[in-house]
């Protein structure tokens, strides 16, 4: 289903650790919403001088007012300081949902999903929609430190196992949640991993199932100008079918990606052998 | 009464005045989400380039004050994709479509317009002149009379007869008027203004710039003022020339501000990032804009603000 | 431990690298009902003229998105009464001054620069050239290297040897190197830019230009993109000659964005208008900003973003 | 005193007929206010667009809470539209008292305030500084409707006599202030005219002012875009004590001028014989 333009109504928000979770209203986006899915939100209210939207997974909806959203964030900068400063009966404008979500399997299969930070906001939909698949959900989670350790506890409620790093040791084990990778794949015999998390955690996530000759799914996160696939700015190299390499944008064609196409070492470049690149491949078709 | 909206690009009349800058709605897909595209005056395409070409290395954008920095560097698929797969999907849904093109040389722009112009469809051909001629160490056609000149007096000669060819400046240049001049005098129909502005970022954390690309494209409401004023400056030394206008424009009123200042229609870019709906809101809210003033038809509003009037400071009443 | 502050102007000392912008704190007496101000790093004057003029008509202000167009057509009292009123105040308050100065004909450049560095208490003196030269049918100086490097050779003639020329440059140009080697060339110890932006807007109620004067100069944050790009250029090309840098500074950060470009000190307009305070308030942050990065002195970070580094992207961690 | 910035908080905001009607704790700006300065208010908050402060004349200062400003504006456009959005408990950012007061008689003389729209807002702490001097005040309040003349009641209270004008006849004589003041001049046996209004307005009381002999003090209303006399925007042509026509700034220099000085008729242009003008008088001293 297309994405929908909503002005919204802020229901809640409050600090969860180092997030905000912000519940708002909005009904055409909670009925089309889908695990993975995105949303695009206007910051600084009207004759701000912030143009661009801020894009934040859904992280959950519910039916109540006739659907809402829920966000999970952290200030970051000007648009996201602005988010946190909202109040109960503010509204807010969004787009979604945007993005291809996480596709899911069609047998019941276990299912290993690795977050880090906010990253793990998107996965508990997820694990709700695996779970109504009959799959088993196993957790990894993680963050620099405990406070940004998001849903520990649902997960724990959720997952057959649930595994907790932060880089200081402030909560579960003293690591990187990719430390923990190998071990819980054998331990819960995943079939698949997804993840949501920065860019180098995923390049190890993507490489550590590629041993297992696990597929992992990974949803990755490019600075986005549009969300909705007009600007061409959110671009990273993927390997396609026929085997060659495009600059696709994260927003339609993403976020989700199978692991193994992402060339992760190439992305924020332009690989020589990618189509279109300066002196490289010039057609669809040949070498 | 509802004013006339109808607009014309040159002797092509189009529905109404409110088009898609290039780069700023891909080839109409994805809008086509949100609103039906034969609602919009017309889709100008995203440039268009001989081959397909994967663009600069990312971050390719940057948030600036009512602005953002861009340098997306014409990543796109190649003519040949475009004419199997884009063109006739616009055509399809009924929309009027400008083809932008893009080259490095004369005549990677000649061959453009020659293909392009040879599809149905077409309504008009928008040269973008602000790419870098690789026969003169890089310098833009777009900043210099006399490449932007060849460019279109080439694109001109290439392209079917009926249709029309707008050139569409920068205002990174010292004087815009005869830059126009030498475009109009080389064949153009019509002129479009304005591409971005050169500028910069520099991130103050990393402290390096937030584009990889170095130095990017400035668009958004933050250059509406140097838009209006290139627009301007072009109306009053070629008053009879139309003028596709851009840069900045996010509501009805900064699209009346361009067409006051000479514009015929306008075109839609960065504001489409924030609002999907942005065209079809804008066309709405321009044309209530008119009505309020008892303009009937569009076509009366162009380069009003030209019209000799005396001020009456004195007569002004704010209380 | 709290980083040296210290800035050069070429060969000049001053206590901190945070300076008015010209034409926006006059000649610094009414910002000293805010603040001492000797606590700046230097007040640039007002562009000085020769004779008195009272400017262009009103309305000569209007506000634009994240910037605001101008046309007070250098309003001043002329150079005698600067040098008998308002130099003196200055010096006396103990702060550096930078005189601006602004002719019509190479000529008055020069006499004003011999006027005016004869004085004492001139730390420098900054060349705008963005004014008509009426020998050359009202082309602006700026526009062109020959008539820029013209006034700037005139003025450093007639200038005391020892106090240091900076050149005012303007963006609007097709290419801004040139022109500051020119002015290098033709013996600036130092460029200035940017100056405004040259724009327009249209009163969509009265669909009458905002301002009387029809176009006006825009500034403040919505062109700090132009200017960060100016600066990154021309200190790539001329790495050795000191930029005074202004275009929309309202925070240390943005302060701080400029001197990673490469500029040695910046200047600060329009901020102004809205905060009294904001060149105290701005070096305060600037200070704080190169504390917390570690940077010890200010001169450590001028032009720092042009260091080649590789990027690690993929290192990034935003969660 | 000099000016001072404060951020104030809102104590109460209403809505007067056409008008809001907003209370700012800025215990600053209270102590030094004399009436006839204005304030200029930051609009749009943390990262808007709109750089420029709004000019709004000071209506009334009490000390409660340390020192309250209030403030009388209408919606012009987008500034003032952020402004009337605001709510009890929220911050503004002012700076004030700005400008020139209204100079005060020595002697208690019968003086006669006229206020159009808005412009009557100043009036009233004029009022009471005459009167705390024993001067005699009357009113003529006027606009273009009865929902737009501000503070009829406070003037019936306060004034000797009330003149009450509206264009459309909707409340008092029907017609403009100016129409009512020959009339009232003669009737009050007025010493001086003080009025803020309208720059037309101001020109005819200026003019009516001088036929009858007595002097007008005129508060005047240019676009400004500081307010503290450093950028120039501001000006209008008045007539100094040496005769020579200046462009002068009417936020430092003004906003009250004495109104035979002012240059009614040229105001939005340069007098080709002010000091200055193109090809015009170029020195302060000689022909
Ligand atoms: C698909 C997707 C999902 C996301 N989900 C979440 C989430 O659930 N929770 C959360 O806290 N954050 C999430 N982010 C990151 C979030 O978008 C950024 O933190 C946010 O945009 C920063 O905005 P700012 O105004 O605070 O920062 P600023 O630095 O002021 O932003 C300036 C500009 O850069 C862009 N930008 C800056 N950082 C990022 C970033 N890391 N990613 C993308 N754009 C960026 C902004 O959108 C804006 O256009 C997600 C990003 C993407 C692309
Ligand atoms: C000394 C002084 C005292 C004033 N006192 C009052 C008052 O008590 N109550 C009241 O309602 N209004 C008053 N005004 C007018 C008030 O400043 C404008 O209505 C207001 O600035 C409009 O802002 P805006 O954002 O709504 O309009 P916009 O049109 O969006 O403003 C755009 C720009 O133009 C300027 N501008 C627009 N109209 C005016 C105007 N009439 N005067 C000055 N600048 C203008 C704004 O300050 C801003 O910079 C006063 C003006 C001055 C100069
Ligand atoms: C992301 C992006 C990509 C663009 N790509 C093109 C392009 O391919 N060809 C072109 O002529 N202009 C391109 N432009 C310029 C726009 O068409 C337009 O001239 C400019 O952005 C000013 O309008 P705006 O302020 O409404 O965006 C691009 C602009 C942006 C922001
Ligand atoms: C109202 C106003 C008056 C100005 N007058 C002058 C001037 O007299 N001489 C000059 O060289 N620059 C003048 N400038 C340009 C500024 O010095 C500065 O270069 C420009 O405004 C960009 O900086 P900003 O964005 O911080 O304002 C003026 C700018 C403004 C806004
Ligand atoms: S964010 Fe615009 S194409 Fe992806
Ligand atoms: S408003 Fe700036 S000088 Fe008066």
């Amino acid at each position: 289903m297309a994405p929908v333009q909503v002005t919204g109504t802020v229901l809640t928000i409050r600090q969860v650790d180092a997030y905000h979770a912000m519940t708002v209203v909005a009904p055409g986006i909670a009925e089309r919403f889908k695990a993975g899915h995105f949303t695009a939100v206007a910051v600084g209210g009207a004759e701000t001088s912030m143009l661009l939207r801020r894009c934040l997974s859904i992280h959950d909806v519910k039916p109540d007012y006739g659907g809402t959203v829920e966000l999970v964030f952290s200030v970051q900068g000007r648009g996201t300081a602005w988010l946190a400063d909202r109040r109960v009966r503010d509204s807010l404008d969004l787009v979604g949902p945007l993005g291809r979500p996480f596709p899911l399997p069609r047998d019941p299969v276990h299912c290993l999903l690795v977050g880090s930070g906010y990253g793990s906001a998107p996965l508990f939909p997820l694990a709700d929609a695996l779970q109504a698949r009959g799959c088993r959900v196993d957790f990894i989670l993680g963050a620099p430190s405990a406070d940004r350790v998001f849903g520990a506890l649902r997960a724990r409620r959720m997952g057959e196992t649930t595994t907790l790093t932060t880089d200081d040791g402030s909560l579960g084990m003293r690591g990187s949640v990719t430390d923990m990778l190998p071990h819980v794949i054998a331990d819960s015999q995943a079939d698949v991993v997804y993840a949501c998390a920065p860019m180098a955690v995923l390049r190890s996530v993507a490489a550590v199932a590629a041993r297992h000759g696990i597929p992992a799914m990974v949803s990755v996160e490019e600075a986005m100008a549009c969300g909705i696939g007009v600007c061409m700015s959110c671009v990273l190299p993927v390997v396609g079918d026929d085997g060659i390499t495009r600059l696709v944008r994260s927003c339609v064609d993403g976020p989700v990606f199978r692991g193994e196409r992402v060339r992760f070492d190439d992305v924020g470049t332009i690989p020589f052998d990618a189509l279109g690149a300066p002196g490289g491949r010039l057609a669809e078709a040949g070498p | 009464m509802s004013p006339d909206m109808r607009a014309r690009l040159a002797h092509v009349e189009l529905a109404n005045p409110v088009l898609t800058a290039s780069g700023c709605a891909a080839f109409g897909r994805e809008l086509s989400q949100f609103f039906d595209v034969s609602r919009l005056g017309a889709v100008v395409t995203k440039s268009v380039t001989l081959a397909p070409r994967a663009g600069r290395p990312t971050p390719r954008v940057a948030e600036t004050p009512s602005g953002m920095l861009n340098s997306v560097g014409l990543q796109g698929p190649g003519v040949e994709a475009f004419l199997r797969r884009d063109l006739p999907w616009l055509t399809a849904h009924g929309v009027p479509v400008v083809v932008s093109i893009a080259g490095s040389s004369v005549a990677e722009y000649a061959e453009l317009a020659r293909r392009v112009s040879a599809e149905s469809g077409v309504a008009a051909v928008e040269v973008n002149l602000s790419c870098p001629n690789v026969e003169d160490r890089g310098r833009r056609f777009a900043s210099d009379a006399g490449a932007a000149s060849d460019v279109v007096s080439a694109v001109r000669t290439h392209c079917r007869f009926d249709v029309p060819v707008f050139a569409k400046l920068s205002a990174d240049v010292t004087d815009v008027v005869p830059i126009a001049k030498a475009c109009v005098d080389a064949g153009a129909e019509g002129l479009s203004m304005i591409n971005t502005i050169l500028g910069m970022a520099v991130d103050v954390d990393t402290m390096r710039p937030s584009l990889a690309g170095g130095t990017g494209g400035l668009s958004g409401p933050a250059v509406r003022p140097v838009a209006v004023r290139c627009i301007w400056q072009v109306y009053a030394a070629l008053p009879g020339v139309p003028i596709i206008g851009m840069g900045g424009v996010a509501t009805g009123r900064d699209a009346l501000e361009l067409i006051l200042a000479g514009a015929c229609v306008v075109s839609v870019g960065t504001a489409i990032f924030h609002d999907p709906y942005a065209c079809i809101r804008i066309l709405r809210e321009l044309e209530e804009l008119l009505e309020q003033r008892g303009v009937e038809r569009l076509s009366d509003a162009i380069g009003l603000a030209h019209r000799a009037l005396p001020r009456h400071r004195t007569e002004e009443n704010h209380l």
